[in-house]
């Protein structure tokens, strides 16, 4: 067994392991832990495969971001944890039949000879000072000129959506406004009030400065 | 004017007449219309009387009027056939009409639908003579359908009678039984000689006349049989043979002028016109013979004897014109056609008379209807009388009145037939002579002899409570518009038997008209004038027993009147089933009518609502509503569900598009291998 | 070929839905005479541009398309805007334009609610129907086809009776059923031919025997359906019931003839060895219809229904002599198509008649109507004998030819077939007693008046038409049989080989 | 993998794209400073667009095919007439959509860049050459459509739909890729011309095609909400703010069909007797069960999404002929099928007004009696929908059975057929409603003038297209024969 | 060396856990969504193992894009999920019901 085998071995075990926990973790916040850890095993396959950039990538990304993003869902969110842990395993066996059914219709396919060691020759290991992070950027920047536009767009209309979802503003919340601070004047901070003689109600108090209109 | 005009007047002046009285007859007013129609049905008479001198002189013809219908290969017409048989039916109806348009006028004075009523009876003239002056069984059907419509409507004359609506819905449904027969005959006659016109079939019958045709299969039948007894089956209908003559006692609703036109003299007579027409055909075929003799024969006799027990006086007349039309009908299926015309002839004016009468005494009584309630009548109605005596003994067949020439022909001519069944015909028809005798003057004891029994009723049957109503006072002869048809159709019942029967029936006066036929020949060899006729009568038994007949009559009426009601008490059975007329009419009240309406009800409920619409179309609507919610329910909302779905879908087309694939093919590997 | 200048199947088929969409225009519910008037004019101008055809049309073209036009419509498909006559649909178009005219006359004072959009729907679907029976592109068939169903929808559904909607529903998805079985026979021909929707392109095409009884039977699905034949009939009862006298008028006059049209357009010329080895199931359903039926139609309470059931039984005898492959079974079913047109429009306008008196169609609810209305009570009895197939009006010359020709093919046949003499009478006369004949049986029949000037125009125009027709059909005849003529000799040569 | 050129030429094609990223961009920007009030500026900005954008893309109809940026690209004649028609019908959606996003404070630019982006996409995918150009578009139209679902973000609905829409779409967007990967590991190449030519020669790579194929097509049949993958279809409809229905239920179809055309008929055209009965399968399953749940609908948005089901079962009908007469009749297909589902839509909301929304079937009740113009509108819309004629939709029925017919699914087009006339019950029953019953209620058509007129004269086309149908099946034939 | 079957079979692995854990739970949307990411992962690694057989960095590129798309997509669906938290107060599956039928 070479160390290359052992690797994808271990990587690939410890991969479909914290595949399955994430998908049967009682807590959410296990469940990211899981896939943070499915992630950096992914990471050391794709290195395996000499897709250094993607494996960094792939770490940077996600494990850097978007896990970060689904833990502070989980937290932001008060969920009640003990309701989401009923009943989880009543469903079993028919996702294992669904699932075992796929898995092994996919083997049949892919498992077999017409991919095995014999059949496909893999190439040689890449000649040295050869940087695919080099290679990537001048595909990207060149041939994919019009995906990666698209691809910006596609995260500008994340940013335009994930915005015009969540952010609400909140009305019971004060928070300042430089801009209103500063355009104060005279006119709107002092109001002079004419206090009758006699005993008046408790005039009606003025509206907070610096408070966002909105 | 040539012959077609003539006989397109003849015809056609009865339709313009009805035309006119129908549609502007509510404008114009009583008066024109019976003008209007009276008119008619004289230049009708006039010209029918034109072609009998014609025809007479030998020029018989035949005419298209027009093509009604061309299809490949042939081609149907209305035209006239105008020969020796014809105009003799030409005249006895035109002039029996005339007479019954005459009295008509006397009988239904009082009438609100007077006009309506003339219009009627103009269009029957002329129905009916386009039946018989048809050239074609297209046209005879059409004449033959005509009668029956316009029977229907005047048997249904007062449609606010139950019973009179009852009875023309009968009379019109039993004779669409035999039209159905007669369709049939006529549908084969088209089918194997490829035309409907007569001459053409006659002359062509000989050679196919003998077809076999399997109608079940392995059984054979001569075409000839086929049609003929299909036909007769028509002429049944039409004129009311047993088993089809239940419409025909029941048709006396209508008015009696109608009763003596229709019901009597010609419509009915229609049947018998027709097999005479058809005599090339039916010698053909000695199996329809019979068939035809042997139901003439149950009718005559066995109709006969109802008459016995009728009370109703127009229902002792309707039996007896049933019995009289098994008379002829034997007659014809004795192959003696034209003794059945003769009969015919004779009989429609006798039978006018004889209903004429029954409807003068019933407008004397204030439309009573039941002899129980009349009697000695005699003295109030001369006239009356004296007709109505005349019709009785022509019916009953006594010399020298025209019906005992005829029937007495008939007698000969069963005795001399060698149509199988002519014995049997033989021995019903001389028990119905007495019969007959015998209800004739029943008729005549009851209603006219004895006691005065009218006047103290309490209203009537029958036509009570129409026109003015009201009883009281004592009868009187009615108005010479009813009494000069009388004495007019009395005359030739009287003479026209002496006078016609040598040149009719053994003068060849038919000619080729009515093919001839050994019986014929035989009974003219036997005949010797109408003298030596009557003087052999007296020594023949028909005449004993229609004496014996008319005397058990005066004996019971006249002389014992007391017995009839005890001998009726004593008979029991047989009066009953008598009274209920063998049970015709429950029978076909029951099955037929019941039994249609109960298999359609049951159609209907369980075949179309049920089944049809409960259990395929509704039930497969709910079936799919049924699908409908189910799948619906897979729509439950839950992502994991849809997930599953999805899920699901790939494996299934995984699975059918690579797995199966690989396994059938390692399957035929290892097939293969196993083979090897 | 007799030709003139103008396009006068075009005009028949657009000059009604013309008007039927100015109808439209000018309808004002509150003012609805603006409506009637135009939708007269329209009704009179869509026969009047029909007449041509009839005084144009040759008789010695044989079997030939008259008057076609032809455009294209969809080229991609190689559909076409073709049109033609010859002896079969061309009276049907007169019969259609006719009626057309009645239903208008008969709206008049009866219809109240959204009169225009009744008019607009009735002289649409008479446009329609007019393309359906000039129609020689499969396609164009189906699109008047279909598209006829939606007016009659409407018709049936929004003027109806109170159990309008299940009928006119049940009407609508019956008929769909079938026409669309008969829409994939059409595709399945369309790629047989080689890209050709031409109907006539159908009737030359060869096809195996498998070939022409599926083809047969998915066109049976359609126009048994709208024949209607037994079983597929109980939405005729239902929708007649509920239809308001115009809309049975058409239905019973109109509609049911273009499934039995259908049966001679399609099924006999395209699938001739089909027809005839289906010829015995067809004769069969033919039969049921006319005995079966004629047993149910005589237990109706309602008169409609029993006409209902009366159609029926009688379009059980022209699809009877269809199949029965003779030159008098085929003119007797034509001729009874026009027949039953007539006289089956006649009988429901005379229920029309009194049902706008008394609101009601239950026999049980009249009785002794001869008192109050002399006038009506004579045309109804009048009509009531040419639905019972008396000599002298149009109902007889067809059932005598199908009987004739039934009976020439086998004598049960004919046996049969002439019930139809027995039952026919039976139920139409059973009824016509208890309506019109008999006592005044309630206040509401005594209170009846008699036909008014508008009524008697149509009932005249049609007692007219029936008898014009039963004493001299021979007009009709020789107008169809050049056609018959060169169908038979079609029917008579085997596709097969 | 050589230098980036720049220049006009290579860019020409894609004018249209940009200039719509161009509007959008600036849309979003000019938004910012457009108060509340004054949000019709925006929304007659987003038209604008819209409408600038399909003016350009109309120029551009006829001209030859152009491949670009690198084989990413293609303008075809068939992506011309497309992206005319996508164009045209999101800006129809948002005319009629107006005033019910007004009454609800929809109406802002976050809605009308979100719709701009997600017509951008359909465009990116109209225009794909690319299997990752194809998956940009579908991303950006997928994503921007989950957002304007979940823009109503106070209804508790519309964000229960977007959620599930979000979750299947993702499952559908991860299967659509499984199948991708596959088929680049059967040919080495996600070019869809070099995809296509390698497919041509055969090889152990088959049996991983055909795996791939499976996915890809499982991808596609959740894109188009083909039974099995159709679950989120009724609820999406029904849930979603009835403007964002109308924009999932109309122009995306289009940019589905240009998906199929591209990733089946082109790149995978070797492979198309597998991909073909699966279409067959999956449309079979289509018109039965969406013909089927339809019928026990009560809600309007419902049961058109049943509806939408069974029309997209004909459309696989025609493309899974396979042959060019059905992608073109797939095409005349989805673009009258769009035509038609904006009419019915466009009723929707003409009846629909503050606080009411008229979805539910009751909702036309006796719509005869208040406006005879817009039942009729509704009628001709409806009976489209259910293939009469002469109504459009009988016609494209028509062409799409006689494809499917052409290519052997004979057995296909009975079924089709049969379930036709269960369909036709349920459009029924809304006819019924409108013209059978009494109104229960008051009916208010409030809308402007401009989506009145647009409504009818959609309604017209509807019609008209039915009787004068020649030109676009032309167009259509013509389009996918060039382009093939 | 690896076969490239190997990478196959752990992304069929892979790819047949998430779609799994896409239906086994029913109670946690996020679980969903991570599986989503799953799935993603599958396929990646899937283009990755070609990309590198076949010695092409289309593959590779393709894998950039589809994390980038990825991570926009949690974006929006996280978004969406913050949503329905808002209005449901609950993130369960089961509570996903109103729309049905």
């Amino acid at each position: 067994m070479t160390p290359v085998l052992a690797d994808f071995l271990a990587s690939g075990t410890i991969l479909l392991a914290s595949a399955l926990l994430v998908i049967t973790a009682r807590n959410p916040v296990h469940a990211a832990l899981w896939l943070v850890l499915a992630f950096f095993s992914a990471s050391c396959l794709w290195l395996l495969a000499y897709a250094e950039f993607l494996a960094v990538a792939l770490v940077l990304v996600y494990v850097g971001a978007v896990m970060v993003l689904f833990l502070f869902v989980v937290m932001m969110l008060d969920i009640n944890f003990e309701r989401l842990r009923q009943g989880m395993w009543r469903n079993l066996p028919v996702a294992l039949a669904v699932g075992g059914l796929m898995a092994l219709q996919m083997f049949l396919v892919l498992g077999t000879g017409e991919f095995g060691a014999g059949q496909v020759v893999a190439p040689p290991a890449p000649a040295p000072g050869y940087s695919n992070t080099r290679e990537l950027g001048l595909l990207l920047y060149t041939d994919y000129v019009y995906p990666f536009e698209l691809a910006a767009v596609v995260l500008l209309v994340a940013i335009v959506a994930a915005i015009a979802l969540t952010l609400r503003p909140r009305k019971a919340s004060r928070y300042q406004d430089p801009a209103v601070q500063l355009a104060a004047t005279k006119a709107t901070r002092l109001r002079v009030l004419k206090v009758p003689p006699a005993a008046a109600p408790a005039p009606a108090e003025a509206p907070p400065a610096g408070e966002a209109p909105r | 004017m040539d012959l077609m005009t003539i006989a397109m007047i003849a015809a056609f002046a009865p339709l313009a007449g009805a035309l006119l009285a129908g549609l502007l007859g509510a404008r114009l007013g009583r008066a024109f219309a019976h003008t209007v129609t009276i008119a008619s049905v004289a230049v009708s008479l006039a010209a029918s009387l034109v072609l009998l001198k014609e025809v007479a002189g030998g020029s018989s013809f035949a005419g298209t009027l027009f093509t009604w219908l061309t299809g490949p290969g042939w081609s149907l017409h209305i035209g006239f056939l105008v020969d020796r048989l014809t105009v003799v039916m030409m005249v006895v109806v035109t002039f029996v009409s005339l007479m019954v348009h005459l009295y008509t006028i006397g009988y239904m004075a009082d009438d609100p639908g007077y006009q309506r009523f003339f219009a009627y009876i103009s269009l029957f003239t002329f129905a009916m003579l386009m039946l018989v002056m048809a050239d074609n069984f297209l046209q005879l059907f059409f004449g033959w359908e005509a009668v029956g419509l316009v029977s229907y409507l005047l048997i249904g004359f007062w449609y606010t009678r139950p019973t009179a609506i009852y009875a023309n819905l009968k009379a019109f449904l039993v004779n669409r039984v035999g039209d159905f027969g007669f369709l049939l005959g006529i549908g084969f006659v088209f089918a194997y000689f490829g035309t409907l016109d007569y001459a053409t079939v006659f002359v062509k019958a000989p050679q196919l006349a003998y077809t076999g045709i399997e109608l079940i299969p392995g059984d054979s039948w001569a075409l000839g049989t086929i049609i003929c007894v299909g036909l007769f089956v028509g002429a049944m209908g039409k004129s009311a043979q047993f088993p089809l003559h239940v419409w025909l006692p029941d048709s006396m609703e209508g008015p009696t002028p109608i009763s003596a036109l229709i019901h009597a003299a010609t419509m009915v007579t229609a049947g018998i016109f027709m097999v005479a027409r058809m005599s090339p055909l039916f010698e053909l075929s000695q199996a329809a013979l019979s068939f035809v003799i042997v139901i003439g024969a149950i009718t005559a006799f066995f109709m006969a004897l109802v008459a016995i027990v009728q009370t109703d006086i127009k229902r002792v007349v309707a039996y007896s014109t049933l019995s009289q039309l098994g008379y002829m009908t034997m007659a014809l299926g004795a192959a003696a056609y034209p003794v059945a015309i003769f009969h015919l002839m004779t009989h429609a004016f006798f039978k006018a008379v004889l209903f004429l009468g029954a409807g003068s005494v019933i407008i004397a009584l204030h439309h009573e209807q039941d002899m129980r309630r009349m009697g000695g009548l005699r003295r109030y109605m001369p006239i009356t009388y004296a007709t109505v005596l005349v019709g009785a003994l022509a019916n009953a067949g006594l010399p020298p009145f025209a019906g005992f020439f005829s029937k007495d022909s008939i007698l000969e001519a069963l005795h001399l037939s060698h149509t199988p069944g002519a014995a049997f015909a033989y021995a019903l028809a001389l028990a119905g002579v007495f019969v007959g005798g015998f209800y004739s003057f029943r008729l005549v004891f009851f209603a006219f002899h004895g006691a005065e029994r009218f006047g103290h009723g309490d209203g009537g049957h029958g036509e009570a409570g129409h026109g003015q109503g009201g009883h009281g006072g004592k009868p009187h002869e009615s108005p010479w518009v009813v009494t000069v048809p009388l004495v007019l159709l009395a005359i030739p019942s009287v003479a026209i038997g002496w006078w016609a029967i040598e040149p009719m029936l053994y003068g060849g006066w038919f000619g080729q008209a009515i093919a001839p036929t050994e019986t014929m020949k035989e009974m003219a060899r036997e005949f010797h004038g109408p003298g030596a006729m009557v003087l052999h009568a007296f020594a023949s038994a028909p005449f004993w027993l229609a004496l014996g007949g008319a005397g058990l009559a005066g004996w019971l009426y006249l002389v014992r009147p007391e017995l009839p009601a005890r001998i009726k008490a004593k008979s029991g059975v047989l009066a009953t089933i008598l009274e209920r007329k063998y049970g015709f009419d429950d029978f076909n009240d029951w099955f037929f009518a019941g039994g249609a309406r109960a298999l359609g009800g049951g159609l209907w409920k369980w075949g179309d609502r049920t089944f049809i619409d409960g259990f395929m179309v509704n039930g497969t609507a709910r079936l799919v509503g049924w699908l409908a919610g189910l799948a619906r329910r897979a729509q439950t909302g839950l992502v994991y569900h849809y997930a599953f779905a999805m899920i699901l879908g790939a494996v299934v087309l995984v699975g059918l598009w690579t797995t199966l694939p690989r396994l059938s093919g390692a399957i035929a590997a290892v097939a293969g291998r196993l083979g090897s | 070929m007799a030709q003139t200048g103008l396009p006068l199947l075009s005009l028949v088929t657009w000059v009604p839905i013309a008007f039927g969409l100015l109808v439209l225009a000018v309808a004002d519910d509150r003012r609805p005479a603006a409506a009637r008037w135009t939708a007269l004019a329209g009704a009179v101008a869509g026969f009047a541009v029909g007449l041509p055809l009839w005084t144009g049309f040759s008789t010695a073209a044989g079997g030939q398309m008259q008057f076609q036009e032809m455009a294209p419509w969809i080229p991609l498909f190689n559909v076409n805007y073709h049109l033609g006559v010859d002896g079969i649909s061309m009276p049907l178009i007169l019969l259609n334009s006719f009626m057309t005219v009645l239903v208008v006359v008969a709206h008049w004072e009866v219809v109240t609610d959204k009169v225009g959009q009744y008019l607009a729907a009735f002289l649409v679907m008479s446009g329609l129907i007019n393309g359906t029976f000039a129609a020689l592109d499969a396609v164009l068939f189906y699109v008047f086809f279909e598209a006829m169903l939606i007016p009659m929808f409407l018709i049936i559904g929004v003027w109806g009776g109170p159990n309008r909607v299940y009928a006119a529903v049940k009407f609508f998805l019956y008929t769909l059923l079938g026409s669309l079985l008969m829409l994939a026979a059409f595709i399945y021909l369309y790629h047989q031919t080689n890209g050709s929707f031409e109907i006539l392109d159908f009737h030359r095409l060869p096809l195996t025997a498998t070939a022409q009884t599926l083809v047969f039977l998915a066109m049976f699905m359609s126009f048994a359906v709208k024949v209607p034949m037994w079983p597929v009939h109980t939405w005729l009862p239902d929708a007649h019931v509920e239809a308001p006298t115009g809309g049975s008028v058409i239905l019973a006059a109109i509609t049911l003839k273009i499934g039995a049209y259908g049966f001679l357009r399609f099924n006999l010329p395209i699938a001739p060895d089909a027809s005839h080895a289906l010829a015995g199931f067809m004769i069969t359903l033919s039969l049921i219809a006319v005995v079966y039926i004629g047993l149910v139609a005589l237990v109706q309470g309602d008169m409609k229904k029993l006409i209902a059931y009366s159609s029926i039984s009688h379009m059980g005898f022209v699809t009877l002599g269809f199949f029965l492959f003779s030159a008098e079974g085929v003119l007797g079913g034509l001729v009874q198509m026009v027949s039953h047109g007539f006289v089956s429009a006649a009988m429901f306008l005379c229920v029309g008649v009194l049902y706008d008196r008394v609101h009601s169609r239950q026999i049980s609810d009249y009785g002794g109507v001869a008192n109050t209305m002399p006038v009506f009570s004579a045309f109804l009895v009048l009509f009531a004998m040419a639905n019972s197939g008396l000599p002298a009006t149009s109902g007889f010359v067809g059932e005598f030819l199908v009987i004739l020709a039934a009976v020439k093919a086998n004598f049960w046949l004919g046996f049969l077939a002439a019930t139809t003499l027995v039952f026919g009478a039976a139920y139409t006369l059973w009824m016509v007693k208890r309506v019109v004949y008999g006592e005044v049986a309630n206040p509401q029949v005594a209170a009846l008046r008699d036909v008014g000037a508008r009524e008697l125009v149509f009932l005249v125009l049609l007692a007219a038409c029936v008898l014009a027709m039963g004493v001299y059909p021979k007009p009709f005849a020789d107008v169809m049989n050049p056609t018959i003529q060169e169908l038979l000799k079609h029917v008579a040569t085997s596709k097969l080989s | 993998m050589n230098t980036a050129t720049f220049s006009l030429a290579t860019v020409a094609p894609a004018i249209p794209e940009i200039a719509l990223l161009a509007c959008v961009s600036a849309l979003l920007l000019v938004d910012l400073f457009v108060p509340d009030r004054e949000k019709h500026l925006s929304f007659w900005l987003a038209i604008a667009s819209l409408a600038g954008t399909a003016v350009l893309a109309g120029a551009t109809v006829g001209n030859a095919t152009a491949v670009t940026f690198h084989g990413m690209f293609v303008s075809d004649p068939m992506s011309q007439v497309l992206k005319v028609a996508a164009l045209g019908a999101s800006a129809v959606t948002l005319v009629y959509g107006r005033l019910y996003l007004e009454a609800r404070s929809l109406l802002r630019g976050e809605f009308l860049s979100l719709a701009l982006f997600a017509t951008l996409g359909m465009m990116v995918m109209i225009s794909a050459h690319h299997f990752l150009t194809l998956y940009l578009g579908l991303e950006l139209l997928a994503l921007s459509l989950y957002a304007m679902v979940a823009l109503q973000r106070d209804s508790a609905r519309a964000t229960e739909a977007a959620m599930k829409y979000f979750v299947l779409g993702a499952l559908a967007s991860g299967m659509l890729l499984y199948g991708l990967s596959m088929l680049y590991g059967a040919t080495g190449s996600l070019d869809i011309a070099r995809v296509a030519a390698s497919l041509g020669g055969a090889g152990a790579s088959q049996t991983l095609a055909v795996f791939g194929v499976v996915f890809v097509v499982a991808g596609i049949a959740f894109k188009l909400g083909a039974v099995p993958f159709h679950m989120w279809i009724p609820d999406v409809y029904h849930g979603a703010a009835t403007p964002a229905t109308l924009f999932i239920g109309a122009a995306p179809k289009i940019a589905a069909f240009a998906f199929v055309i591209r990733l089946l008929a082109q790149a995978l055209g070797g492979l198309d007797h597998d991909w073909q009965a699966m279409l067959a399968l999956l449309a079979a399953a289509s018109i039965g069960l969406g013909n089927l749940v339809a019928i026990a609908q009560t809600n309007l948005k419902r049961m058109l999404a049943y509806s939408t089901i069974s029309h997209m079962g004909f459309l696989l009908m025609g493309l899974a002929a396979g042959t060019t007469n059905g992608y073109a009749s797939a095409m005349f297909y989805v673009l009258t099928y769009v035509l038609m589902t904006l009419g019915a839509f466009g009723m929707i909301l003409l009846l629909s007004r503050a606080g009411f929304e008229a979805e539910e079937l009751e909702d036309f009740r006796g719509l005869n009696r208040k406006s005879r113009w817009y039942a009729f509108v509704m009628l001709v819309v409806v009976f489209s929908l259910a293939g009469i004629p002469p109504a459009v939709g009988f016609l494209a029925k028509l062409a799409v059975l006689q494809a499917a017919f052409e290519a052997g699914f004979g057995w296909l087009v009975v079924f089709a057929v049969l379930m036709s006339v269960v369909g036709a019950f349920y459009y029924l029953r809304l006819v019924k409603l409108m013209y059978m019953d009494e109104p229960a209620g008051e009916i208010t058509i409030a809308p402007r003038a401009d989506a009145r007129v647009l409504l009818s004269a959609n309604a017209l086309a509807v019609l008209a297209l039915g009787i004068v149908p020649a030109p676009l099946m032309d167009l259509c034939a013509r389009a996918i024969t060039a382009s093939l | 060396m690896i076969p490239l079957s190997w990478y196959l079979v752990l992304g069929a692995l892979l790819f047949a856990i998430a779609v799994t854990g896409i239906f086994l739970n029913r109670k946690n949307l996020i679980v969903i969504l991570m599986a989503v990411e799953l799935m993603l992962l599958a396929v990646n690694t899937n283009f990755v193992a070609f990309a590198h057989y076949w010695g092409d960095p289309a593959g590779q590129v393709f894998v950039f894009f589809i994390l980038t798309v990825a991570a926009a997509e949690s974006a929006i669906g996280l978004a969406i999920l913050v949503t329905l938290f808002r209005n449901l107060r609950s993130i369960r599956v089961d509570d996903l019901d109103s729309l049905k039928g």
